[in-house]
């Protein structure tokens, strides 16, 4: 184990990047012995959570909630962190930057938060982390994914409170056009919810595709607004355009009613080829999609997600799943992955700072190498950025399995996909396409 | 010209869910003069009561049936046990109560269902191709239900003594009461059929999509446009509103996708700058 | 002419409630509009006073046509009214009430003694603080032509102003109402007590069916046949 | 009565403004916090309730105008880079122009016409407002509108400028031209046989009443540094609605002690539960049923008859 982390901590500095430590987020973490040797730092460490728990996308905090519950009630069982217990303290967002940023300033001003972790949504995240440099508290944000936060808020503006554990827009956008370009598809389409998101993410796919793909062409674009519950008219007229692959960030219940929706009027059938369905959904594989698909989900589409549960097939990631699943019996999703990483990452911050200063969590945080359920991931130090790879996977039906699994794995190291300072170069960089051999 | 076709039969499906729906807005507005809020409750609980009715009968049509009728008398019990103390203050303070019974049933449901949305399997109805394209049956028993409900509104409106008894309420209660209609058996009556409808739609979105929470917010502010732009309380204004916004917007999907968001404000909005009554005025 | 209409028409659906009635008023006159009920005196007068469009027709105030001003635009000239259902701020004190109108002054300087003598004019000095609802119907008949009276009028509109009043508070009314015309005001009224009709007016108009029928002097009008017939028949 | 509960009042108010001034100096940085979000609050309703308390009609569109001026002042602070008193004229502006807009479209209408023209520009705004991207920042709105002053001076400017706004409302209220708008509310046609345009009346109070609620917008924009499309929504426009409802829309301080008691209602909730909505909805649908017109309304009303059968007592016992 631990020579599988200095091995990757080698390769991080060949490339450059000079880790300042290295921490295991998970229940393989340091032996308990030599935590609690160590001084109580605080009576308790309060985490803030903040995440949507009320209206239609309601599932996202209830998703969050069972990975940092679970962090925390794994840690309290073995003494807490340096024998203080951790306490996290749910606040629903509703969605609605301003009700967020009054939580998070209770949080921290009223309720003795010591770090925000969570937050849903990019309108949401843009306007906590810019009231956190009053507050002065590390937010840690588990799955909004606007590339605006690392590459504009904390690159350019010098933001130095937030830092993101989740994948960014590059997922939705660049990884899954590099997908695509591997697909026979050649007239792409989109059907997108109607929002920031979705523009980010089409914006990107458009420029990465095209950079691949010359000879690709982009048909036709669908906006569909938060909460469609008839996507008949946008799927019909997205037909008409005859495209044979689609691109589409829907999630939540949107994705649920489109999936079946475009499964009956025909929209799988028009972007089938040989091995599957040139159909790009990034956050496909959630889990509450999954769970409510079930088989409706084709077989053979192309799927991912911030996080995926069989990826990576490691020890600590093969834990994590178990202890989740025993726990709540669901498998994880994504952002209860990363909120439970989160978590971890704050007990491992103060026993590796031995202090609660904020200040020298940003030092340590920069740079630094994480080993986690998630995988490998690094902390860029110029955005703040978790550095990490995420695959696509083909939709797979599997009877061994309460949900679909996935197959046919198609990745590459994030370094090569993810956009880099100065955010202004299109990925994937260079050697495309090193594709990692899963 | 075909696929205008198919987008204006599309928008008729969207537009017939909408008119069962709004409907029982107008009819409750038409005769108790309430703007009910919480009908967008309704519907939300019509999907989750089938949903849970389907679970436990595998017959989807009883569970519609059901579903909805138990939102009809969740309907009443709330006009008896809260709304009907408000008759007598103004419009803004039943919008504020029914506000209130929002927030109570969007945390009932989560409390009871989660917040995790739910479906249930698809019927397995199948799709017709009409144009060269596909077109799901299940969509023509919406319309289905719709113009059934359009009839069945007309016979009960024109031909029964409860119609009368409506139409007598509407047009004046004092003289309703007079002749011995007792107005609060009819609102009770009102606030039951409205919100069953409500129910009804509810119940009828669950195999195209899913029981989720929030359902009742969309669909509310849909139902409030089509009742306002067809005239408030008026039935026939709201069948025709239903299909203006129903079929505008689906070809609003075809021509401008990225305007779908705001094309049934615009029209309310230019309806209402020129005829503020509404298309066919106020009932 | 100072007061004049033409033609004018007003039609509700296929009733016709006004028909094509001519007619001018003199300056400084009472005259009185009888007529059996649904004759059309009310929706005369409303069209007059710009609560109603006329279907057709044009009406003119010192030679300007004014078919097409607002309410307010007329009452800014100086043609203030009463209605036949008392139409006062039910919730606002009687002084609040007559400031209202005063308040359309350009001159608003000396107002709050203005509002004391109209109070006075009117005898309603001693209840200026009472809420409106609260002070007896005479009064209020009374604080609504203080009302009016407030905007200053050249011409005045009363509909039915002794509607619902005791006979032994009629006479301070009516005194009121001669005395107005002393000051130089036009008053147009309707009335059905045709006692008192003739007590106020100086002119009578007939009107029935929507049509002016007669005019004249109260004393010509009273020897009327078509009036004896259809309207003082019963006197 | 009059008096006595004027005088009662005043000692309530100073106790309260003292206690409001020396606040930050007490208390925590959250409540001040609270006490700005209060504060910017209530001033929104008091201006919203210039319309619906005063000219009887029922606006669905105020988000309009407290939207408007919050997105001119972050555009011209953060893409345009105006100088900060030119953003704040700029905003003002704005929210004049956008109130005599809808004003023109809408006044001509009364009563739930009125409430639905108002509701219908408002999400044709917000639609502007989600799809003008390249001004507006879509979804995600204006982020980074500098306050560059500490929360503590913040609290102080808002809490003054509140105040002052107030106090100008309430001058304005109790001013003839206030007499005018309770005027139009009991009666319109009188109003008109008075000589005066009501459409005119209405309408200037519609810029007075977009011009104050564009005040509270600029505050809105500054506390939190930023401006999204959720202020445009009509559930942002239903805000003061339920807090003038609650509070009692027929007097001044209706709207004010309704925002107070829904924000410490729904901050009190929060705190406990993630089970809000059942809870405020509970005490909203009580609040509705048992204060009926409002909180202000039914306890000015229980005190008076309070007073009133003391004084039956007294005149009992004299007769004895």
């Amino acid at each position: 184990m631990r020579e599988a982390i200095e091995a990757r901590r080698e390769f991080l500095k060949k490339l450059g990047i000079v880790g300042a430590g290295v921490v295991v987020c998970g229940s393989l973490g340091l032996p308990k012995a030599q935590a609690s040797s160590r001084k109580r730092l605080k009576d308790k460490i309060k985490i803030g959570h903040i995440a949507i728990f009320s209206g239609p996308f309601g599932t996202y905090g209830e998703l969050q909630k069972r990975g940092s519950m679970l962090a925390a009630e794994e840690i309290n069982k073995v003494g807490g962190i340096q024998g203080s217990k951790v306490e996290i303290i749910y606040k629903d967002s509703r969605a609605k930057p301003a009700e967020a940023v009054k939580q998070v300033r209770r949080l921290v001003e009223s309720e003795g938060a010591d770090f925000i972790i969570g937050i849903d949504s990019s309108g949401v995240v843009l306007g906590v982390a810019q009231v956190m440099p009053e507050l002065k508290k590390l937010l840690i944000v588990t799955h909004a994914a606007t590339h605006k936060l690392t590459e504009e808020l904390v690159y350019k503006k010098g933001n130095k409170y937030a830092f993101r554990l989740s994948v960014p827009t590059y997922q939705d956008g660049t990884m899954a056009a590099i997908t695509a370009a591997q697909l026979p598809a050649k007239r792409w389409a989109c059907v997108h919810p109607d929002y920031e998101y979705g523009y980010a993410s089409w914006e990107l796919f458009k420029a990465t595709l095209k950079k691949l793909r010359p000879d690709v062409q982009f048909v036709g674009e669908s906006w569909a607004k938060i909460g469609t519950t008839d996507f008949k008219p946008f799927i019909s007229s997205i037909l008409d355009k005859k495209p044979d692959g689609i691109h589409t960030v829907e999630w939540g219940v949107d994705l649920f009613t489109f999936v079946r929706q475009a499964k009956e009027m025909g929209l799988f059938d028009a972007v089938r080829y040989k091995d599957g369905y040139a159909w790009i959904n990034p956050m496909g594989y959630s889990i509450d999609a999954m769970e409510a698909l079930k088989k409706e989900y084709p077989e053979g589409c192309w799927v991912s997600g911030r996080y995926l549960w069989q990826y990576p097939p490691t020890e600590l990631n093969e834990k994590f799943v178990k202890a989740h699943y025993r726990r709540w019996g669901h498998l994880p999703a994504y952002s209860g992955a990363t909120s439970y990483t989160a978590v971890y990452l704050i007990k491992h911050l103060i026993e590796l700072t031995q202090t609660l200063d904020v200040e020298t969590h940003i030092k340590t945080l920069e740079n630094l190498a994480i080993y986690s359920p998630i995988g490998e991931m690094l902390i860029r130090k110029e955005d703040h950025q978790a550095i990490y790879d995420v695959p696509f996977g083909q939709i797979k039906h599997d009877p061994k399995f309460p949900i679909p699994v996935l197959k046919n794995f198609l990745g590459m190291p994030a370094y090569m996909y993810f956009r880099r300072p100065p955010f202004t170069e299109t990925p994937p960089y260079t050697g495309y396409p090193p594709f990692m051999s899963l | 010209m075909e696929a205008i076709f198919f987008q204006i039969l599309v928008g008729l499906s969207t537009a017939m869910l909408y008119w069962v729906v709004s409907v029982g807005l107008t009819f409750i507005f038409g005769v108790t003069r309430v703007l009910n809020f919480a009908h967008g409750s309704f519907y939300m609980l019509g999907a989750f009561f089938a949903l849970a009715l389907f679970k436990w009968t595998n017959s989807f049509v009883l569970s519609i049936a059901l579903g909805s009728l138990a939102v009809g008398v969740v309907g009443l019990l709330c006009e008896r046990g809260v709304i009907r103390f408000t008759y007598s203050l103004p419009v803004a303070f039943q919008l504020v109560l029914t506000f209130g019974l929002v927030l109570i049933f969007e945390d009932l449901v989560r409390f009871i269902w989660g917040s995790v949305p739910q479906m249930i399997r698809p019927l397995g109805l199948g799709v017709v191709t009409i144009a060269g394209r596909r077109f799901p049956i299940y969509s023509f028993v919406i319309m289905g239900t719709g113009l059934f409900l359009w009839i069945i509104l007309y016979f009960l409106l024109l031909e029964t003594k409860l119609g009368l008894m409506i139409r007598a309420t509407i047009s004046d209660i004092e003289l309703a009461m007079a002749n011995g209609i007792n107005p609060h058996l009819l609102y009770a009556f009102s606030f039951f059929f409205g919100s069953f409808l409500a129910g009804l739609g509810g119940a009828l979105t669950l195999p195209m999509c899913s029981a989720s929470l929030g359902m009742g917010e969309r669909i509310i502010i849909y139902s409030f446009i089509i009742t306002v732009m067809g005239g408030l309380g008026n039935i026939k204004g709201a069948f025709m509103s239903s299909l203006i916004i129903g079929i505008s917007e689906s070809l609003c999907a075809f021509f401008m996708p990225s305007l779908t968001i705001a094309i049934s404000y615009v029209i309310l909005a230019l309806v209402l700058v020129v005829k503020p009554e509404g298309i066919y005025g106020e009932a | 002419m100072f007061f004049r209409v033409e033609n004018l028409t007003k039609k509700f659906g296929e009733f016709t409630a006004v028909n094509n009635v001519s007619v001018s008023f003199e300056k400084n006159v009472i005259t009185a509009i009888i007529g059996p009920n649904g004759a059309g005196k009310t929706t005369f007068v409303n069209l007059c006073s710009g609560l109603l469009k006329p279907t057709n027709g044009y009406i003119f105030f010192n030679g300007e046509d004014i078919t097409n001003y607002k309410i307010h635009k007329r009452a800014s000239l100086g043609i203030a009214r009463t209605f036949q259902i008392v139409n006062i701020f039910q919730g606002l004190s009687v002084w609040e009430n007559v400031k209202i109108p005063l308040l359309s002054r350009k001159n608003t300087r000396d107002i709050d003694n203005t509002i004391t003598k109209l109070l006075t004019f009117f005898k309603l000095e001693n209840i200026r603080y009472t809420t409106s609802s609260e002070i007896s119907h005479g009064d209020q008949r009374l604080l609504e032509m203080c009302m009016a009276l407030a905007l200053n009028p050249q011409l005045l509109f009363l509909d039915e102003p002794l509607a619902g009043i005791n006979p032994q508070d009629r006479g301070v009314i009516i005194e009121r109402i001669v005395e107005m015309k002393r000051s130089g005001i036009t008053v147009i009224f309707i009335e059905h007590d045709i006692e008192s009709v003739l007590k106020m007016a100086d002119e009578i108009i007939v009107m029935h069916k929507g049509e002016i029928v007669a005019k004249g002097p109260s004393s010509s009008i009273k020897e009327n046949d078509f009036v004896k017939e259809i309207y003082l028949g019963g006197c | 009565m009059e008096r006595l509960s004027n005088k009662f009042l005043f000692f309530v108010l100073t106790s309260i403004l003292l206690l409001t001034f020396a606040l930050p100096l007490l208390s925590g940085a959250y409540t001040n916090y609270i006490i700005i979000k209060i504060s910017i609050l209530s001033l929104y309703a008091v201006a919203f309730n210039i319309m619906f308390g005063y000219c009887g009609l029922l606006s669905f569109g105020h988000a309009i105008f407290f939207s408007a001026s919050a997105y001119t002042l972050g555009v011209s602070l953060t893409k345009l880079n105006l100088p900060i008193f030119v953003a704040l004229l700029a905003g003002l502006l704005t929210s004049v122009i956008f109130s005599i807009i809808v004003g023109f479209l809408s006044l001509r209408h009364k009563e739930i016409h009125f409430a639905m023209i108002t509701l219908a520009l408002s999400m044709l705004f917000w639609g502007v407002v989600m799809k003008w991207r390249s001004v507006t920042g879509g979804e995600d709105g204006i982020t980074g509108i500098s306050r560059s002053i500490s929360m503590i001076a913040y609290y102080y400017i808002c809490i003054i400028t509140v105040l002052s706004c107030l106090f100008i409302i309430y001058k304005i209220i109790f001013s003839d031209f206030g007499l005018l708008l309770e005027g139009i509310r009991e009666n319109e046609i009188r109003v008109e046989f008075s000589a005066h345009s009501v459409v005119k009346l209405r309408m200037l109070a519609m810029i007075i009443s977009g011009l104050f609620t564009g005040i509270a917008g600029i505050l809105w924009a500054f506390l939190d540094g930023a401006v999204t499309p959720t202020i445009a929504h009509w559930s942002f426009s239903a805000v003061p609605v339920i807090a003038a409802l609650i509070g009692g829309p027929q007097s001044f301080v209706g709207p004010i002690i309704g925002t107070i008691v829904y924000v410490i209602a729904e901050d009190f909730i929060t705190r406990f539960t993630l089970y809000w909505q059942i809870w405020l909805g509970i005490v909203v649908v009580l609040i509705v049923l048992f204060f009926r017109g409002g909180i202000v309304g039914t306890i000015a009303k229980v005190v008076s008859e309070f007073y009133h059968s003391k004084l039956r007592e007294k005149y009992r016992e004299r007769e004895n």
